[in-house]
Formats: C-alpha cells, structure tokens, sequence
C-alpha cells in the first residue's frame, strides 16, 4: 500500500510517502496508524494526537474505523486549511 | 432551497475546477461563464486573498494533495450543483508560495437567480475551507518559517450550516 | 452576526456608490478596494446581468431618480457598514438602455472575513432590489415596448430575512 | 411644492414633475394623493390602486400617513424593480 503524509505530518515523519506491506492483523485505519505509531519518535509524535487525523483512502476522505481492503493509497494530514 | 426535485446530470451547470500555482484573472473567470450563456442574471464571486497580518506576514506556503485537491473541490462543487439552479461554476485554488495581497482561491456562481448564485457560492467556500486538502505554512518578516496555520471551528460550523 | 458594539463613523469601512448610464469594470472596482488595505481576506462581488428573456428582449431601460437613487443606496451601503467588519463596500447601479448580456449592477464588499463579505453583499443587493428608485422597462425583439417589469414578492421576503 | 413621477406613474399623468401650491386642509400623502387623483382622468389611473404607490419626501421613503409639513419634493412611484 501507498502511504502519503502532507503539512506536519509530513515533516514529523521526515518524508512525503512510502510504500508499506502491511500485515494482515491490519484492517483498519485505526489499526494502521497504531502500527504506523509504533514504528519510531517521529511516527509516534505524528500521530500523538490520534483525534486530530485526517485520513483519505484512495484520495476520499475516511473515517479511521474504514476497512482497508482493496485501498490503494492512504493519506495522513492535519485538519485542512485551504481557501 | 425547497427544490425536490433531483436534476438529471445532463442538466447540471458545467463545472470549473483548477488546481494551480499561477494566479487567476477573476474578470476572465467572469467573462468565461457569461459567454457560455446569454441567461445569466447573476454572477456572485469570491476571492480569498493572503493578508499581511498586521505586517508580520512575508508569505504563505501552500501544500496541497495532488490529484484528491482538483478530485475533492469537483466533488464539492457538483454538490452546489444538484443543490442549486446554476448556470456555472468556476473554482480555482493555488498552491505554492503566495505573498500578502496575493490571490489564494476564487469561486464564480453564475444563476439566472441571485439568491442561488449567493448561496451556492458560499457552500462552496465553506466545504471547501474544510475538506479540500490544502495547508498554509506561514514564513514570517522576520526570517522564521512561522507555524502551520491551524484549522478554525468557526470554519467547521459554517460548513455544519448546509446539513440539511 | 451579534457584534453588539457600534463602530464609530471613523471605524466605518469607506462606501463608494454611483449611478451611472456607462458600463463598469468588476476587476478595476475590486482592484481599488485592495489596494487600499493590505489586511483584506475575502472580497465577494455581485453582478447583476441584463437576461435575454429566452431571445425575446431587445433591450432593458432602466429609469431613476436622480438624487435620490444615490442617496438610498449609501444609506443602505452604511447599514451594511454598521452591522459587519467590512474594509470597504462599492455599489454601482447603471441607468438607460442596457441589451441582454450587459451590466446592470455591481456591488464588492471587502472584509478581513468571508461570511462578513458573503452576508454584506447579500444584504445590500436585496436591500438594494426594493428600495433603491429604480424602475425596469420591457423593450421587445418584435417592436413592441413591453411592460414595466413587475416588482417581485420574493424580492420583498428577500430583503425581509435581515431585520433583526 | 414640488411633484415627481416616475416610470408608470408618470407615463399614466403624462408629465415627469410639476409645481403646485397645495391648500391647507392637505396636510398628509394621502391627502396629497386624493386631490390629486381628483384632477383629471390621468391622475386617476396613475393613483387607482393607492396601496400599491410609494412615496419619497425630499429624496427618502414615507409611508402615506406621513405629514407634508417642512416638504419641499415629493415623488410617487410603482414599486421599485432596480438591481
């Protein structure tokens, strides 16, 4: 699976995508950003405030209890602020 | 609107989304919806710009998600579009580097009605401040690449207004 | 909006109205206003547009009252200025003969905020439509000098929803 | 006092203004109104249907209750179709 980060939480990461052979215990958003947490400090300090997380999954907007089966691509960004 | 009944999508209003980093010309953006039709009797626009911030302000950045940008805007504005009797839709945002004064987005409503084209104009704003994914980095006079700007609720209540 | 202080006339955004048999410049009038405040976020413009009448108009002609069509309209433009922050308000209304396509009337309203922008323009249009001493006559493709155009209830509701 | 006419009104009374010393039991719009709508067969079918008449004294709405006293112009009109 593709994984694109934007705005902090991108620079927390310290890069702007990836591509990740997830596990199959990971089903869910939720599960993925548990799993993605775990990894290092800068993950971990990405996703601090697990609340405040967007997620798109194939470039739509998701809620973090969306299956993951058959995505594509998943995105991880702030709050948005555009316009 | 009290309009129940649900346009078929060869009605629909042409819809305009660009996602770019140049500026725009809200007269040619005006001028493009006109000449598509000869009944238009109301054009509404809007224009966001980046303000100075009492001078603090050297620039804004703007990071966007290619491809979800231009997907989620269209989205947003077929919306305003089954909603609404228009006649034309125009939305533009940049990304980039954009200076105090600069153009940042631009909706074009075009209606036989001006209610419709106010209204329609104004959803799109608000849904688009919310969901459309971009972010503003400030970079501040003083040489320090200032925060991320942080989503406003007051942004999230006025998109609550179009719930039905 | 619930501001509940009165902005002192000096605080007062400058209001610029006038009536005019020639054509105006949307992108000139928006132009003026920002260059006057380097802390403006949301400009909304209005145009209001001659409609061909499904290919049966040849022409509008609009009569006023000198003086007083002014006069109304600036009333109604420092209303506006009292009950929202705005940076700058502009009306121009044209009278005489204008063909389907043309200009009728414009109205920017500039504000560091966007519903402040959006609700002004909005107010002052509807305001604008049953107050301002305008009058619409009817010329047709066929010869025939057509009807004053009736005064709509909708308008009248239109302007309604703002009283407090 | 001066009188304006616009639009219908004036089409109907066939003159745009005029000047008329008023008698002094006219002392409202609605007075104003009936004097005047007794004149001739124009005045009468500009000022048939009275309620649908609006009213500006000296460049300002009034309602036709309202006094003439102090008035210099006074305009009748249909309701107004601008913007």
């Amino acid at each position: 699976m593709q994984l694109r980060y934007f705005a902090w939480v991108r620079e927390r990461i310290g890069q702007d995508s990836e591509t990740v052979d997830l596990p199959g215990s990971i089903t869910t958003v939720a599960d993925l950003l548990d799993w993605l947490a775990a990894r290092d400090e800068g993950y971990a300090s990405a996703f601090a405030d697990r609340e405040i997380i967007r997620v798109a999954l194939d470039q739509e907007h998701a809620e973090h209890d969306a299956p993951l089966a058959g995505v594509r691509e998943a995105a991880f960004f702030p709050p948005m602020t555009g316009g | 609107m009290t309009d129940t009944s649900t346009p078929s999508p060869a009605d629909l209003a042409p819809v305009e989304v660009r996602i770019q980093s140049d500026d725009f010309d809200v007269a040619a953006e005006i001028e493009q919806l006109r000449r598509a039709n000869p009944n238009i009797g109301a054009v509404v626009t809007f224009t966001g710009l980046c303000r100075d911030e009492g001078g603090r302000l050297a620039a804004l950045e703007l990071e966007h998600y290619p491809g979800m940008a231009e997907a989620e805007i269209t989205r947003i504005a077929r919306r305003a579009c089954e909603r609404w009797p228009l006649d034309g839709l125009t939305a533009i945002h940049r990304h980039g580097r954009i200076e105090p004064g600069g153009n940042i987005v631009l909706v074009v409503a075009a209606s036989r009605h001006r209610r419709a084209a106010f209204e329609a104009a104004e959803f799109l704003m608000d849904y688009l401040k919310t969901r459309a994914p971009f972010w503003k980095k400030e970079h501040l006079k003083d040489g320090t690449s200032g925060n991320w700007v942080d989503a406003r609720d007051s942004d999230t209540r006025d998109a609550d207004r179009w719930k039905a």
